[in-house]
């Protein structure tokens, strides 16, 4: 499948991987220690908790942060709902309504564990199967419809209202987009609860609720049948509520998920136990799911130099990868990320930037490597932006990308249009037919720019990786090893949401997951 | 969409924004009131909100790409009905009918008029090989054409025109610098009418800048634009010649 | 330019002929209607001999590419003079300026406040490393710098300046989308009279849609848009601080 | 300097070369004897002859005519003209402003030999002279000044009115254009003179007249200094006055003159006898003049489909070579023309496109080629369209073009706006520096799409050449061989101003030409 234009030394492929792993192994002992009040409130969500209190506070937040308060939540908050249950008679809706209503789970009198432990073999599989159903589902309609071919349009929609959303993009899905993604609102991430229902007012992007996703995924649905191809529908599971989204996102038969190991530490200041306990969990439900998850390794540049950095997104692309594999997730779903944001003005830019789209491309052959536009050398020019954006869809139909995400013409100024994303569209159609197989017909000099260029990223990404191996991830992203960004282990938000698990802590939801990915324990 | 019935107004992203984009030079040097000119000239365009997002000096000239909300709606109320496009009729059912209808074939007459010589979009509709993948008009048993070619004068065609009985007559017009194809439609009508030609004659103009609205404005019996296939005219022909039976 | 002094006019090809492009979507299906509506709207903005270019059916909304001559000018003379630039002082006569004239260094505390969380356009100006090739203000000996990052509530900026005596306080905002920048710059000016801060301090504002014009209605003292340099902004306030003494 | 991408058939290559040097050869033979009005109306602009009559009737018409309708023009205009020098006892120019006012040159009575022929000798010499002072300025500010890297950008100015033109050609220099093309006024080409004087009517283009000529490289000449590069000029030495322009432009130093063996003929319905005399002359006066010619080879792929006819293009450059040859241009004079038009709707069609530009700039290596950009494809979504522009830069700097004609965004709506070819330019200098050296990075696979259609271009030349031989090119064109036109040999405008050479006939201008070039007899 994947065209191999370059020469890549393979022993330093491996060396690279290994180190990867050997960071990820290093990460994921540590991660086995803690939970997390997302982790928990995703259980809570599994139980099939839903809704909001009367002051609005979602219930899952409820039922977590008072068991949080009174110091029992290192057992896991699986263990409270189920004796509750047990204790009272309820599903664990009704638990939660009740605790909404002044209830207390920590003042209940333990219960038989034969009799709560059924409460768990009754639920978790219920909602395992779920899900299961969802990526069976999943799977057949694009059996039935097929998915467009790669590299796959992926184009975003910005309103901020779910409704006007729906329109952009089956105007989108229409006019050619293979996936769509609802981009949140400005600051969401940075929330400690996701909010509830269907949202028309968002900044810059819509409130990601599982109300919304079901909108979202309906309207798709149709225009799928109207268009006659399956179309993606993405978010962001990302943020201080990673793991939860991702089960309203599996609930929801969502199919891609923006979803990083790193991203949320580096770029939201968020704590490195934390996202590394949450990533875990989300990872483990996006594996089952069935969903292609996206790294973030574009934010890299959008502060960053393309050509300098170059190799801190393949180094963070092969952590992604290893870190993916431990949470069960299969190599068809690691959507790692790169991006074309070479300086416009560079000589020979182009030739740089395929050299590490084809770098990428050749290192994870298997992966539906996800491509992002240029950005930040985008102006208020929208007819340079325009050529910008081509020559990024010809970068990625030469180096066989997977998933491309659409450059709009109007990035420097607002989120898309609705024409703006047509004209994005027709621009890379345009481009992509018209190059079609220039992949496949071209080989690069042995000595010359491109492949020289390869080479020295490979050299730097080996050296890369054995600094942080040697630091450690967390050391070494406290020592501002990527994005120039320092982030200490101790601080960065939702550090209180991190909870050192107690002897009886268990999580059968995680238990149950990774019996059903093969995961070891 | 709209508050008021029949009100339109621009779409960017939410029904009704008003989001407009614009482009233009001013003859100004590039800088704080040259970008401070742009936007007041915006604002006498009716938009409001303004945002010039790109300013480039062009040695003493300044080219502006500005967005904004337009203050101005459309009443679709006002813009009379036109048929949209003639009923989709298939090559054989346009011969059948002119067959059965008129019993003859239709005579067309067609040509760039003035000093135009782009005979392309005329060639496309007008001759054996069509265009879009349809045959053109001298395909169809029952027209009979005359294709003038390029740069023919109006009295040249119209004297074409009556020498072999036509019924229509079908004028290109491409050079729209200065006007040039207003001048030519506009003398054609005039010679038609003088000459006592017109009633008796279907005339149609098109060109890449030609519509409905512009040729009979103009006097014409119908205006094609971009992208016409040969079957549209023709449908229109036959249907036209049935109406005037 | 133009015939009357100081009116100008848009130009595409010959002096004043008023050509600008326009680009919009429409809520109505492509068509022959939809190509009158948006020559009408096109005319109501001003515009005469319309030409639609380009006509795209987005299902149910279409998208128009046109061009026209508008018929409006703006005056020249009505456009209030600003100081087009600072005068370009280099690094070194920024420093010996301050040095020589106020003998201290100029206090700037900078922030990107509300929710915005675009710090590069900030950091470009205030940080070491600088942009397009020029050295930020942190990189001046006479400059004093404070940059608060993102996300920063009005308050906060207003209370670091205070604590640590600020002569000049910068604010960045990027994120426009319903007018985020217009209700957080306007709130810092607010706050800042209420706080009996305001005379005492430079407040400057920067971002892509920010301009001298914008920022001076707001009641800022200065507003700085895209491209803007470092030295710029230095230059500006070693003036400004001068122009205070 | 050519980067050999494409492996090509140098037995066949040779082949063509041979054919098309026969095919020459034999409209070369059939030149030789004839002379045409224009040619004449040259001699007369070369003997200093300028200005108009009451009438407004240019002075080398009015001479021309006379000699014509009396029946001596098969004598050539230089014995009546130096013949009335000595009669007279004044210049040239003196002597058309009697004719202006009502002289016949051929009611003179004739002059001793030896006397008229020293009058030729006096003024063949010094016209050619001025031409080639004229060569050895450009050649020295060009030197001094560089001329931009190839591809030279090229754009076209045509308001119609010269000062404007000034001001849009001098805008562009200062925003990267190399060469600046006044185009002509809608039908100047079937005009059978030379308007006279500083125009400021025109449609389309601007009237290409000696002082239009002045005034335009009088400013260039100027912003040449201030952009510290040597800007060129460019006009039409095409259309019924082909060789008067030649002279023209050869005395007011243009660098580039659009000049094609066979364009008169098929687009502009000329006599190809007229055609074929007045190009033979034009080319001698280009050549010696230091001018590089741009042939007309993109207009068959106005009508005709660029996939199906590219073969049509190449015979038409190795025919334009060969009549260039015998003309006394050199190879770096050689501006063959081709055209970026296929089908944007062509699943590989960029690919299709390379292997011709890259088989024509194999094939005549030293030739400066001009690339025409897409037009027919243009239409009036001018997002696209700049697109469709940024392919046609890749496809040229790829494939090492010389003369790069700017595509403009809105090729289907106007001739450009002052902004739109600003536009072009930041197009071309991004794609063309963002991918400057891809040309000598890549090979084409031997077994692929691009080097299989490479191949069968050339065999189809082969053939096709073969059969025009067989026709003679005039039989050929007769047949609608080019462009689907079909061109009868005794057709065509201007076929009256076709004159057999009678045996006394002499053009010492030419003769003189000849010497010069080294052309033998
Ligand atoms: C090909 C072409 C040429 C060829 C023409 C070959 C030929 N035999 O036709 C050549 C190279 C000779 C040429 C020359 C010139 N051209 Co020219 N040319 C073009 C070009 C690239 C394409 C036109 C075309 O073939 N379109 C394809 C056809 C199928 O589309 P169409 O004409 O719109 O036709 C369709 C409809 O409009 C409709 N239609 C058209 N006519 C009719 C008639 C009837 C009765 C009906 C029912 C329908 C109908 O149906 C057709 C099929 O859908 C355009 C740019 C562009 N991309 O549009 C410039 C363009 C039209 N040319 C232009 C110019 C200025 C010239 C010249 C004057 C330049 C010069 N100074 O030398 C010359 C002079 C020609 C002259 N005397 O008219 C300008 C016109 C500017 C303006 N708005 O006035 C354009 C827009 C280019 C530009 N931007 O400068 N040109
Ligand atoms: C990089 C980037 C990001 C990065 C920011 C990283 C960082 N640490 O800053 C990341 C990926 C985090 C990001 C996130 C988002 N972004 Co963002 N982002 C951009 C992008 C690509 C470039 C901005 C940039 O860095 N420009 C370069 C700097 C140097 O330019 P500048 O800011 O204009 O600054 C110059 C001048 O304006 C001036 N200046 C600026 N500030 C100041 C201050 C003073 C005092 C002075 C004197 C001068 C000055 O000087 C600077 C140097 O010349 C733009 C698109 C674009 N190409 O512009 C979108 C863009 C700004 N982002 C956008 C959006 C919507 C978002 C999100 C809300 C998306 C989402 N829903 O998640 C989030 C949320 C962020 C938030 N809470 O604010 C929109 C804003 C739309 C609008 N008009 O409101 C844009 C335009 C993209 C788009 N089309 O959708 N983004
Ligand atoms: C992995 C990942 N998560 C999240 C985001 C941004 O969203 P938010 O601001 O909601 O964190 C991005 C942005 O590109 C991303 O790559
Ligand atoms: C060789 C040549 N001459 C002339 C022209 C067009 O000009 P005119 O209409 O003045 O003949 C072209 C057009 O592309 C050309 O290639």
């Amino acid at each position: 499948m994947v065209n191999e234009l370059l020469v890549l030394d393979q022993k330093k492929v491996d060396q690279a991987r290994d180190l990867a792993r050997a960071i990820a192994q290093n990460v994921q002992r540590e991660i086995e220690l803690n939970t997390t009040v997302s982790i928990e409130r995703t259980a809570a969500r599994l139980y099939g908790i839903d809704g909001v209190d009367r002051f609005g506070v979602p219930l899952p937040n409820v039922v977590v942060d008072q068991v949080l308060e009174a110091g029992g939540l290192d057992r896991g908050i699986s263990y409270w709902l189920a004796n509750a249950v047990v204790a009272l008679g309820k599903t664990p809706q009704a638990v939660a309504e009740a605790c909404g209503e002044g209830l207390n789970l920590c003042s209940l009198p333990p219960q038989d564990p034969e009799k709560w432990a059924a409460v768990e073999r009754e639920y978790v599989p219920k909602a395992l199967d779920a899900i299961f159903e969802q990526r069976k589902k999943r799977e057949a309609a694009k059996e039935r419809l097929g998915v467009g071919s790669e590299p796959l349009k992926y184009v975003i929609v910005a309103t901020g209202n779910i409704f006007a959303d729906v329109e952009q993009a089956k105007t989108a899905a229409r006019h050619g987009a293979d996936v769509i993604a609802v981009i949140r609102t400005t600051g969401q991430s940075l929330l400690d609860y996701v909010p509830y229902g269907t949202t028309t007012e968002g900044v810059g992007g819509t409130y990601a609720t599982q109300a919304n996703f079901k909108v979202m995924r309906q309207a798709l649905d149709e225009v799928s049948e109207e268009v006659g191809r399956y179309i993606q529908l993405v978010n962001y599971c990302s943020g201080l509520c990673m793991p939860e989204i991702a089960a309203m996102g599996a609930l929801e038969r969502l199919d891609m998920m923006l979803n990083d190991a790193m991203y949320g530490i580096l770029f939201r200041d968020i704590n490195m136990d934390r996202t590394f306990a949450d990533q875990y969990f989300s990872r483990m439900i996006n594996a089952y799911a069935g969903i292609i998850i996206n790294t973030g390794e574009d934010n890299y540049l959008t502060t960053a130099d393309a050509y300098e950095e170059a190799h801190t997104v393949l180094a963070s692309n092969f952590i992604n990868e290893q870190l993916g594999l431990a949470a069960g997730l299969e190599n068809w779903q690691l959507g790692l990320g790169h991006a074309f944001e070479m300086d416009p003005k560079l000589k020979n830019g182009f030739l740089y930037e395929v050299a590490v789209a084809q770098t990428i491309r050749q290192i994870f052959p298997q992966a539906p490597l996800k491509y992002m536009p240029p950005t930040k050398h985008m102006t208020g020019d929208i007819f340079m932006g325009h050529v910008q954006n081509a020559m990024f869809n010809l970068a990625s139909v030469i180096t066989g990308q997977s998933i491309h995400l659409l450059g709009m013409l109007t990035e420097a100024i607002h989120t898309p249009h609705v024409a703006d994303r047509v004209l994005s569209l027709e621009n890379a159609r345009y481009v992509m037919e018209n190059a079609r197989d220039l992949g496949s017909e071209i080989s690069f000099k042995r000595d010359g720019i491109i492949q020289k260029r390869s080479e020295e990223i490979v050299d730097r990404v080996v050296e890369f990786l054995q600094e942080i191996k040697q630091l450690g991830l967390q050391g070494a992203i406290s020592a501002g090893y990527f994005a120039d960004i320092k982030r200490p282990r101790l601080g960065g938000r939702g550090r209180d949401g991190v909870i050192k698990k107690g002897l009886d802590y268990s999580n059968p939801f995680l238990t149950e997951l990774k019996k059903r990915l093969g995961l070891g324990e | 969409m709209a508050a008021n019935g029949n009100l339109i107004r621009p779409y960017g992203s939410t029904p009704g924004d008003g989001q407009v984009q614009v482009s233009f030079t001013l003859p100004i040097k590039a800088g704080a009131r040259a970008r401070e000119a742009a936007k007041q000239l915006a604002g006498k365009m009716g938009l409001s909100d303004v945002q010039v997002v790109h300013m480039k000096d062009l040695h003493g000239f300044t080219y502006f790409i500005l967005y904004g909300s337009v203050v101005h709606a459309v009443d679709l109320d006002r813009i009379p009905q036109v048929e949209e496009e003639e009923l989709a009729l298939s090559f054989d059912q346009i011969n059948g009918l002119i067959e059965q209808e008129l019993g003859r074939q239709i005579v067309v007459v067609g040509a760039c008029t003035g000093t135009d010589a782009h005979t392309v979009g005329l060639d496309a509709i007008m001759n054996m090989k069509g265009y879009g993948g349809e045959y053109g008009l001298e395909r169809y048993p029952m027209f009979d054409t005359y294709n003038l070619g390029s740069q023919v004068p109006n009295e040249v065609l119209l004297a074409k025109a009556r020498e072999v009985g036509a019924d229509a007559v079908l004028v290109s017009q491409v050079v729209t610098e200065r006007n040039a194809h207003l001048k030519n439609l506009t003398e054609l009508i005039e010679m038609a009418e003088a000459e006592g030609l017109r009633q008796d004659l279907i005339i149609i103009a098109g060109g890449p800048r030609i519509d409905q609205f512009l040729a009979t404005e103009l006097g014409f019996d119908a205006g094609f634009g971009p992208g016409t296939t040969p079957r549209q005219v023709a449908a229109y022909l036959a249907q036209e010649m049935v109406r005037r039976l």
